[in-house]
C-alpha cells in the first residue's frame, strides 16, 4: 500500500512549486497556471486525507470538488480581468501594474 | 483579435514535449520495474512513482518554461497525471471531473486567455525580477511542508472504493446548500466575467 | 491704647497707601494731607506704645528683651510644624527705630509737599511713600522672621518704585533695576539663612530662635553658615561691600526720597537686622568677624570714594554707605547699643543734609558741585542747616554725630583692635574732609554756574521747616544718652538704658578721648579748608595729581564694571548657551528632530510600496514561512 | 460640604459641556447673544467654584460631596461599579476648581473682541473647559482620562484657527507631543487597572488597592512624563514656548493657567495617590528635574525677546517648581507645589491678558520694540508689574506664598537645591526687571503712540486675576489648609 505520506509530500512539493511560479512569474496567464497548481496540490491533499483518514470517506472529496468549481470560476474571472487590463494598458505583465505605488 | 497560430505551436510542443519525456521516464521505468521484480515495490507504487515524476516535472515545466504556451500546456499534463493520482486514491468521480474541468475547460480558457494577450509576442521575459528570492522562499515553503507532513504520524485506517451513490447522496443531501451556493459562484463569476471583459460602450464607439 | 496696638502703625499706613493708589485722582490735593494725617496718627499712636514700653522700666525694673505684644496665625500646617504667626515685639530697638522711622518719615512727607509740588504722579508719590512706611514699620515690629522678610521686600519695592519714580529718564529706570535685583541678591542669602534657622529650631518666630541657638539648638558649623546667609541680606540691603553699588545709583529718586529710604531708614535695616538676631551672632564669633571686616571694608572704601564723587547726592550716598559700615563695625564688635546709637544719631543728620542737598537741588536744577557755588547768599537757611548737619556728620562736639561715632571707635579700640580702631578713625578724618569739600564747594566761593545761580532763592517755608527741626535734632540727638535728660524724657533710670539695653553700665565719656576724636576731625575740616577754600579747581588738579588714584575712585574701584562684566558675559553667555542649547538640542533635535527622523524614515520607507502585487505577495510568502517556522518551534 | 453639593460638582463640567450645546444652535450673528450666554455661563461657573471652595471642609481629608451614577458594570472585563461618572472634591481639587472658574471668567471676558468665527471659538473653549472641570472632580479614572483628552484636544483648532506666529508649527507641535504623552498615561492607567484587580475604575478603591513595588517603580516615570509633559516638564517642555507664542490669548490663559496645572494634577493623582512607593522612589528624580528646569527656564527667559516666549519659559521655570515641591515628599513642600500651581495660574494667566492687550494693538511682541509704555498704557503697566511682582515672588503676591512652601520643604529634604532654587527666584528677578525697564520704562517710543489702553473687559479680566493674586499672597490660610490637610492623609509615606 502506497504511504499516505507520499501523497503528502508530493502535494507539498507541488504546492511549493506553485508557489514559486506566483512569486516569480510575471506575465499574469502564467501566475493563474501557477495557481492552478497549487490548488491541485491541496485537491490532492484532501482526497489523500479522505481516503486514508476519514472513515467517513467523502467530505474531501466533497471539498475537493468545491475547490475544482471555485478554481474553474477563479479562473474565468481572472481572465476577463486579464483581458480588461490588457485592453487598458496593452499589457499583461503585473509588474506594470503598480498603480498602488507611492 | 489578433493573428492566431496555434496549430503549429501544438505541434511543436507534443513533439518537444514527447521527446524529453520520454528520454527521462524510460530510465526511470527501467529502474521502478526493476525495483518491482525485484518485490521492493508493489505494483501501485510503481504507478505512483511514474505518475508523481510526471506530474513533477510538468509542474516545473508550468513555472520554469519561458514559452508561454507550453508552460499553459504543462498545466494539462499535471492535471492529468493528479487524475491518475485520484484513481490511485480510489475517487473514479474526481479524477473524471478533473480531466474534464482541468483538461478541457481550464486550459482551454488560459490558451485563449494567451492568444488574446499576445503573450507570445514577448515570450522570452517572462519571469520577474524577485525571481531569485521567490526561489528561496519556494524550497523554504516546501521545506517546511514537507518536514511538516513526514513529521507527523497519520493514524491511517482501512481503505474503501468510493460508491458513486453514496457520493451523490452526500452531495445533494448533506451538502445540498453548499453545492447551490458553489454553482451560484460559478454563475456570477461568468456574468463577472463577462461584465468586466466586455467592452464599455464609449470605448466601443471610440474603436 | 498701648503695645497690644503696636500692628495698627502700619495698618494705618497701608490703609492710606490703598485709598491714595486707587483713589488720589479723585482726592483734593492728590491725598496727599491723607498720608500726612496718617502719619501723624502713627506717631501718635507710636508715641503711645512708647510710653505704654516705658511702663517696664518703673522702679529699675529692667525688661531687656521687650515683649510679644501680638499674634495671629498666618499659615499652619500640620499643626504646629510649619506656622508663621504675624507676631509683633517690641523692645528698646524696636522704639528706637520706631522713633526714628515716624519723625523722618513725617518730616520728608511734609518737605515733600514743597519739594513734589506739581509733579505728574504727585498722589503715586504719596501713595508709595506711605507703602514704604508702612512696610518699615512692619519690618521694625516684627517678631517673626518672615515677617520681617515680607516687610523687608516691602520695603524694597518701595524703594524700587521711588527710584524708579522718574521712568522716562532711562537712567532711574536702570538704577531702580539694578538697586532690586542687588537687594534681591542679598534676599536670596537672607531667606536662605531664614529657612536653615527653621530647619532646626522648626520656628520662624525670632525669640524662639534666640533661646534655641542661646541653648546651643544649632551645630557651629551650620549656625555660621545661617547666620553667614542671613547676613547677606543685611549686605544688600544696608549697600555695604560688595553689594554697595546700588545706593549711589539709587540717588536717580527723588531727593525726599533719598533722604528717607536710602539714607536714614531703609539702608539701616540690614543694621537693624543684625542687631535684632545679635544673641545668635553672638554663638558664633566667625560671622560677627566677617560682619566687623565687611563694615570696615565698607566704611573706608566708600570715604575715599566720597572724597572724589561731584553730585551733591551721591557724595551724602557714599557717606551713608560708610556711615553704615561703622554700625557694622560696631555690631560685629558686639555692641548693639554703639550701632543703634548712630544709627539713630545719624538718621537725623543725614536726612537733613539730604534734604538740604534736595533745597540745592529744588533752587538751581543743578546736581554737580561744579555748578554750584557761593549759595549761602541765596539760600541762607539752607546752608546752615546743611552745615549743622555737616558737622554733626564730621562729628564736632556736641553734635549727635559726634557721640555716637565716638562711641563707636570708643568701642574699636576696647573691644576690637589697634588696627580696626586705625582704620576708623582714618576714616572718620575722611568724613570731615569730602564733607568740608561739599560744603565748601556748595555753599562757598563764587558761583560757577551763573545762570543756576541767579535763578537760584531760598525754598518754601513748607520745606525750611523740616530742615530748621531737623537741625535742631541733628545738635541734640546725642544728648539722649545722658541720664538726666532721659528721665526728663520720661524714661525713669535714665534713656542709656533704653538704647544700651545690653550693656546698660557701657556708655562713659572719655574726655581724652573725646578730644582726640574732635581734633582728628577738625584735622580733616583743616584740610578740606586748605584745599577747597575758595577754591574749587582744586578738584581739577587732584585729577592730576594722582591721576590713576582719581580715575580709581571716580569709577568706584571699577566694581560697577566688574559686575557689569560678570552680568554680560557670564550670566547672559551662560543664557544664550542655554537658549540655544534649547533652540537647537532640545527642539530642532529633539522635538523637530523626532518629527523629522519619522517623516525622513517615512520617506524611506515608501519606496517598499512598489505597487507591483507579486512584491506583496512574496513578502506575505515569508511571512508564511517565518510563522510555519515558529508554530514548529513551539509545537 | 455635603453629598447633595456632588450635584453641583456634575453641574461644574456640566454648565460648560451645556454652554458649547447651545451655542451650536445661536446664530453666528447674533454676537449678542453669544456673548450673554458665555458671560451668564462663566460667572455661574465662577460663582459655583468660589462656593465650592469656599464650601469645602478643610478638616476633612476625604473626598467631599461624592456622587456616583454607575455607566458600565458588568461588561466584559469590568466588574460591579466597573465604570461610574462619579465625582467628589478634595483638598487639592478645591484650589484647582476655583482657579478653573478665575481664568474661565476672565478668558471668557478677554475672548469677546475676537471677530472671526467668534461662535465656534467658544464652542470650543467651552468644550475644553468642561474637559478642564470635569478631570479635577472625577473619581473615576475612565472618566479622567477622557476629560483629560477632552481638556487637550480642542487646543488644536483653538491655536491653529485663531493663533499667530506660526499657529500651525506651535498647534501641531503641541498636540503631537501631548498626544503621545497621553500614550505613556494611557498605559500607566491600564497597568492601574490591570494590577489592582478590582475590575473597576474607581478612583476611592483604586487608592486602596495594593500595586507591586515594582510595577510602581516602573509606571510611576510613565505617569510622571505622559501628565508632566503636559505639566511642560523639562525636558518635554519644548511644545509649551512655542505652543504659548501661538495660542490666542484666551487659550494661552487657559493653557498656561489650567491645562498645565492638569498635568501636575495628574501626578498627584495618579502618581502619588495610587503609586506611592513608585513615587517615594522616584521623587529625587522629580526634584532634578524640576530644579534643573527652574534654573534652565529662567535662564533662558533672560535671552528671549519675545514676550510670549518669555512668558513660556517662565512658565516651564515656575512649574519646575511644581515639580521640585511634589519631590520633597513633605507636606510643606507638596502644599506648595499645589499653592504654585494656583498661583502661577493666575498669573501667567494675567501675563498672556496682558500680551494679548499688547499685541491686539501693535501686532508686535518684541520686546526691544518697545520703550517707556507706561506712559502710553499706564494701566496696562501696573497690571503687569503687579504680575511680574507676583511672578518673582514678592511678599505679599501670591508667588511667594508657594514658593516659600516650596523652599521650606526642599530645604528639609535637600539643602543644597533648597539654595539654587532661591537663587533662581533672583534670576527671575533679574529677567523681569529687565524687561520692566527695557519695555515700559525710559523715553516712550513714538511708533506706539498710536496704541490705546486695553479694554473694559481685559481691565475687569486682570483685575479679578489681581484680586487673586492678592488673595492668596496676604491670606493664604484658606488654600494651605485644604491643600495640607488633604496631602497629609491621601499620600502614604508622606512625612509632615
Amino acid at each position: 500500500m502506497i504511504p499516505l505520506e507520499n501523497f503528502l509530500v508530493l502535494s507539498g512539493i507541488l504546492f511549493a512549486i506553485g508557489f514559486y511560479g506566483v512569486l516569480a512569474r510575471r506575465s499574469a496567464i502564467l501566475i493563474l497556471v501557477s495557481v492552478e497548481l497549487m490548488l491541485a496540490a491541496v485537491s490532492i491533499n484532501f482526497v489523500a486525507f479522505a481516503s486514508y483518514l476519514d472513515p467517513d470517506f467523502f467530505t474531501g472529496i466533497i471539498f475537493s470538488i468545491f475547490v475544482i468549481v471555485v478554481a474553474a470560476a477563479e479562473v474565468g474571472l481572472a481572465l476577463g480581468i486579464v483581458l480588461r487590463a490588457y485592453r487598458e494598458r496593452a499589457t499583461a505583465n503585473v509588474d506594470e501594474a503598480n498603480n498602488l505605488k507611492w | 483579435m489578433q493573428r492566431i497560430a496555434l496549430p503549429s505551436q501544438i505541434d511543436r510542443v507534443i513533439v518537444g514535449g514527447s521527446l524529453v519525456a520520454g528520454a527521462v521516464l524510460v530510465p526511470v521505468l527501467v529502474v521502478l520495474i526493476a525495483l518491482l521484480g525485484a518485490d521492493r515495490i508493489s505494483g501501485p507504487e510503481l504507478v505512483w512513482w511514474l505518475l508523481a515524476l510526471i506530474i513533477v516535472a510538468a509542474a516545473l515545466g508550468a513555472v520554469l518554461l519561458r514559452n508561454v504556451v507550453r508552460a499553459a500546456l504543462c498545466l494539462v499534463i499535471v492535471a492529468l497525471g493528479i487524475a491518475g493520482m485520484f484513481l490511485l486514491l480510489a475517487s473514479e468521480f474526481l479524477a473524471l471531473v478533473q480531466v474534464l474541468v482541468y483538461g478541457g475547460g481550464v486550459t482551454i480558457l488560459l490558451l485563449f486567455g494567451l492568444m488574446l494577450t499576445n503573450a507570445q509576442d514577448d515570450p522570452v521575459v517572462q519571469d520577474g525580477s524577485q525571481k531569485p528570492f521567490a526561489f528561496g522562499v519556494g524550497i523554504a515553503l516546501g521545506a517546511v511542508i514537507v518536514i511538516a507532513m513526514t513529521d507527523a504520524t497519520w493514524n491511517t485506517g482501512t481503505r474503501s472504493v468510493v460508491a458513486f451513490r453514496a457520493l451523490g447522496d452526500r452531495l445533494y443531501r448533506d451538502f445540498g446548500v453548499p453545492f447551490e451556493v458553489a454553482s451560484l459562484v460559478l454563475l456570477v463569476a461568468l456574468v463577472g466575467a463577462i461584465a468586466i471583459s466586455r467592452r464599455d460602450r464609449d470605448e466601443e464607439e471610440v474603436a | 491704647m498701648g503695645m497690644e496696638q503696636v500692628g495698627l502703625l502700619p495698618a494705618i499706613l497701608a490703609g492710606a497707601f490703598v485709598v491714595v493708589a486707587l483713589f488720589n485722582a479723585f482726592l483734593p490735593r492728590r491725598g496727599d494731607w491723607l498720608v500726612i494725617l496718617a502719619m501723624l496718627a502713627v506717631i501718635v499712636i507710636g508715641f503711645l506704645v512708647i510710653k505704654d514700653f516705658q511702663t517696664y522700666f518703673h522702679d529699675g525694673e529692667f525688661m531687656p528683651r521687650g515683649e510679644n505684644a501680638y499674634s495671629f496665625e498666618w499659615v499652619n500646617i500640620g499643626d504646629g510644624l510649619f506656622v508663621i504667626d504675624f507676631s509683633t515685639w517690641v523692645d528698646s530697638i524696636t522704639v528706637v527705630m520706631i522713633t526714628v522711622v515716624s519723625i523722618v518719615a513725617l518730616m520728608v512727607m511734609v518737605y515733600s509737599v514743597g519739594y513734589m509740588h506739581g509733579e505728574q504722579r504727585y498722589g503715586w508719590y504719596y501713595a508709595v511713600l506711605a507703602l514704604f512706611t508702612a512696610a518699615m514699620l512692619t519690618l521694625v515690629i516684627s517678631g517673626n522672621l518672615l515677617i520681617t522678610y515680607f516687610a523687608w521686600e516691602g520695603v524694597g519695592l518701595a524703594s524700587f518704585l521711588l527710584i524708579g519714580f522718574y521712568w522716562e529718564r532711562q537712567s532711574a529706570a536702570e538704577a531702580a533695576k539694578k538697586a532690586f535685583i542687588t537687594t534681591r541678591i542679598g534676599d536670596v542669602g537672607f531667606l536662605i539663612g531664614i529657612i536653615l534657622l527653621w530647619r532646626e529650631a522648626g520656628t520662624f518666630d525670632i525669640q524662639q530662635i534666640i533661646h534655641f541657638a542661646e541653648e546651643g539648638g544649632f551645630g557651629e558649623t551650620y549656625l555660621t553658615v545661617t547666620m553667614l546667609f542671613l547676613f547677606m541680606g543685611a549686605v544688600g540691603k544696608s549697600a555695604q561691600f560688595p553689594l554697595h553699588v546700588w545706593l549711589p545709583d539709587a540717588m536717580e529718586g527723588p531727593t525726599p526720597v533719598s533722604a528717607l529710604i536710602h539714607a536714614a531708614t531703609m539702608v539701616v535695616a540690614g543694621v537693624y537686622l543684625v542687631a535684632r538676631m545679635m544673641p545668635v551672632f553672638d554663638q558664633v564669633l566667625i560671622a560677627r568677624d566677617v560682619v566687623l571686616y565687611t563694615g570696615l571694608i565698607t566704611a573706608a572704601m566708600a570715604a575715599t570714594m566720597g572724597l572724589v564723587a561731584s553730585d551733591i547726592k551721591r557724595v551724602l550716598a557714599f557717606s551713608t554707605v560708610s556711615q553704615l559700615g561703622f554700625m557694622f563695625v560696631a555690631l560685629g564688635l558686639g555692641s548693639v547699643s554703639a550701632a543703634m546709637f548712630h544709627l539713630f544719631t545719624h538718621a537725623f543728620f543725614k536726612a537733613l543734609l539730604f534734604l538740604g542737598s534736595g533745597s540745592v537741588i529744588h533752587a538751581t536744577e543743578r546736581q554737580e558741585v561744579e555748578y554750584l557755588g557761593g549759595l549761602r547768599k541765596k539760600q541762607p537757611i539752607t546752608a546752615a542747616t546743611f552745615i549743622i548737619g555737616s558737622l554733626a556728620l564730621a562729628g564736632i562736639i556736641p553734635l549727635a554725630g559726634f557721640w555716637s561715632k565716638d562711641e563707636i571707635l570708643h568701642t574699636s579700640l576696647n573691644e576690637g583692635s589697634l588696627p580696626v580702631y586705625v582704620v576708623l578713625a582714618t576714616t572718620a578724618v575722611l568724613t570731615a574732609i569730602y564733607t568740608t569739600r561739599l560744603v565748601l564747594l556748595t555753599f562757598f566761593g563764587e558761583p560757577r554756574d551763573h545762570h543756576a545761580y541767579d535763578h537760584a532763592h531760598e525754598s518754601p517755608r513748607i520745606m525750611t521747616m523740616p530742615l530748621l527741626i531737623l537741625s535742631v535734632l541733628a545738635v541734640v540727638a546725642g544728648f539722649v544718652v545722658f541720664t538726666p535728660v532721659g528721665k526728663a524724657l520720661g524714661f525713669s533710670g535714665g534713656i542709656t538704658e533704653l538704647v544700651f539695653v545690653e550693656e546698660p553700665e557701657k556708655f562713659h565719656f572719655d574726655g581724652a578721648f573725646a578730644l582726640g576724636a574732635t581734633l582728628s576731625a577738625l584735622f580733616g575740616i583743616g584740610i578740606g579748608l586748605a584745599y577747597w577754600w575758595g577754591r574749587a579747581e582744586r578738584a581739577e588738579r587732584a585729577r592730576s595729581w594722582a591721576p590713576e588714584l582719581h580715575a580709581l575712585l571716580v569709577n568706584r574701584y571699577y566694581m560697577d564694571d566688574l559686575y557689569q562684566a560678570i552680568i554680560n558675559r557670564v550670566v547672559l553667555g551662560a543664557a544664550a548657551v542655554i537658549a540655544l542649547f534649547d533652540k537647537r538640542v532640545v527642539n530642532e533635535s529633539g522635538i523637530d528632530g523626532g518629527a523629522q527622523s519619522v517623516s525622513w524614515f517615512g520617506f524611506r520607507l515608501k519606496f517598499l510600496q512598489t505597487g507591483k502585487i507579486p512584491n506583496y505577495a512574496l513578502a506575505m510568502a515569508v511571512g508564511v514561512v517565518a510563522l510555519a517556522l515558529v508554530a514548529f518551534r513551539t509545537s | 460640604m455635603s453629598s447633595n453639593d456632588g450635584y453641583l460638582l456634575l453641574a461644574l463640567f456640566l454648565i460648560p459641556l451645556g454652554t458649547a450645546v447651545l451655542l451650536m444652535f445661536v446664530p453666528s450673528r447674533e454676537r449678542g447673544a453669544i456673548i450673554a450666554l458665555t458671560g451668564a455661563a462663566s460667572f455661574v461657573l465662577f460663582v459655583l467654584s468660589v462656593y465650592l471652595f469656599s464650601r469645602f471642609d478643610y478638616e476633612g481629608a476625604q473626598f467631599q460631596g461624592v456622587k456616583a451614577w454607575t455607566w458600565m458594570e458588568n461588561i466584559g472585563f469590568l466588574g460591579e461599579k466597573g465604570i461610574q461618572l462619579k465625582v467628589g472634591l478634595d483638598g487639592i481639587a478645591a484650589p484647582m476648581v476655583l482657579l478653573t472658574g478665575i481664568i474661565t471668567m476672565a478668558g471668557t471676558w478677554v475672548s469677546w473682541k475676537i471677530q472671526h468665527r467668534t461662535k465656534d471659538f467658544f464652542i470650543l473653549l467651552y468644550v475644553l473647559v468642561a474637559g478642564v472641570y470635569g478631570t479635577f472632580v472625577m473619581l473615576d479614572l475612565f472618566f479622567f482620562f477622557l476629560l483629560y483628552e477632552t481638556a487637550v484636544l480642542p487646543m488644536y483648532l483653538l491655536i491653529a484657527v485663531w493663533g499667530s506666529t506660526r499657529k500651525e508649527y506651535g498647534a501641531m507641535k503641541l498636540m503631537m507631543m501631548l498626544v503621545a504623552a497621553s500614550i505613556l498615561i494611557f498605559t500607566g492607567i491600564f497597568a492601574i487597572f490591570s494590577e489592582a484587580g478590582l475590575a473597576s475604575f474607581d478612583l476611592t478603591r483604586l487608592f486602596g488597592a495594593h500595586y507591586d513595588p515594582t510595577m510602581q517603580k516602573i509606571f510611576f516615570p510613565m505617569i510622571a512624563i505622559g501628565c508632566g509633559t503636559l505639566g511642560g516638564m523639562f525636558p518635554f517642555h519644548a511644545w509649551s514656548p512655542d505652543g504659548h507664542a501661538a495660542a490666542p490669548t484666551a487659550v494661552s490663559m487657559l493653557h498656561a493657567g489650567v491645562l498645565m496645572k492638569l498635568g501636575a494634577f495628574g501626578i498627584i493623582r495618579l502618581g502619588f495617590q495610587i503609586l506611592p512607593e513608585g513615587a517615594a522612589f522616584w521623587a529625587p528624580g522629580l526634584i532634578t528635574v524640576g530644579i534643573t528646569a527652574a534654573l534652565y527656564g529662567a535662564i533662558s527667559a533672560l535671552r528671549q525677546t519675545d514676550l510670549k516666549l518669555m512668558s513660556g519659559f517662565s512658565s516651564v521655570s515656575h512649574m519646575g517648581y511644581v515639580f521640585m515641591g511634589l519631590g520633597t515628599l513633605n507636606v510643606v513642600g507638596m502644599s506648595g507645589a499645589v499653592l504654585q500651581m494656583f498661583a502661577h495660574g493666575v498669573m501667567t494667566a494675567l501675563f498672556f491678558l496682558l500680551i494679548g492687550g499688547l499685541y491686539d494693538q501693535s501686532h508686535n511682541r518684541d520686546i526691544p520694540n518697545f520703550s517707556g509704555m507706561a506712559k502710553q498704557m499706564p494701566i496696562w503697566s501696573i497690571f503687569f508689574i503687579i504680575g511680574g511682582m507676583a511672578s518673582l515672588g514678592l511678599p505679599g503676591l501670591s508667588g511667594f506664598v508657594a514658593e516659600l512652601h516650596i523652599f521650606v520643604g526642599t530645604f528639609r529634604a535637600y539643602p543644597i537645591v533648597g539654595g539654587l532654587a532661591v537663587l533662581t527666584a533672583a534670576i527671575t528677578a533679574t529677567y523681569l526687571l529687565r524687561m520692566f525697564s527695557q519695555a515700559f520704562f525710559g523715553e516712550m517710543n513714538p511708533r506706539w503712540s498710536g496704541l490705546k489702553e486695553i479694554t473694559w473687559t481685559e481691565r475687569a479680566g486682570a483685575t479679578v486675576l489681581v484680586l487673586s493674586i492678592l488673595a492668596l499672597g496676604l491670606w493664604p490660610s484658606p488654600w494651605v489648609d485644604r491643600i495640607s490637610t488633604t496631602l497629609a492623609h491621601t499620600i502614604p509615606g508622606v512625612s509632615l
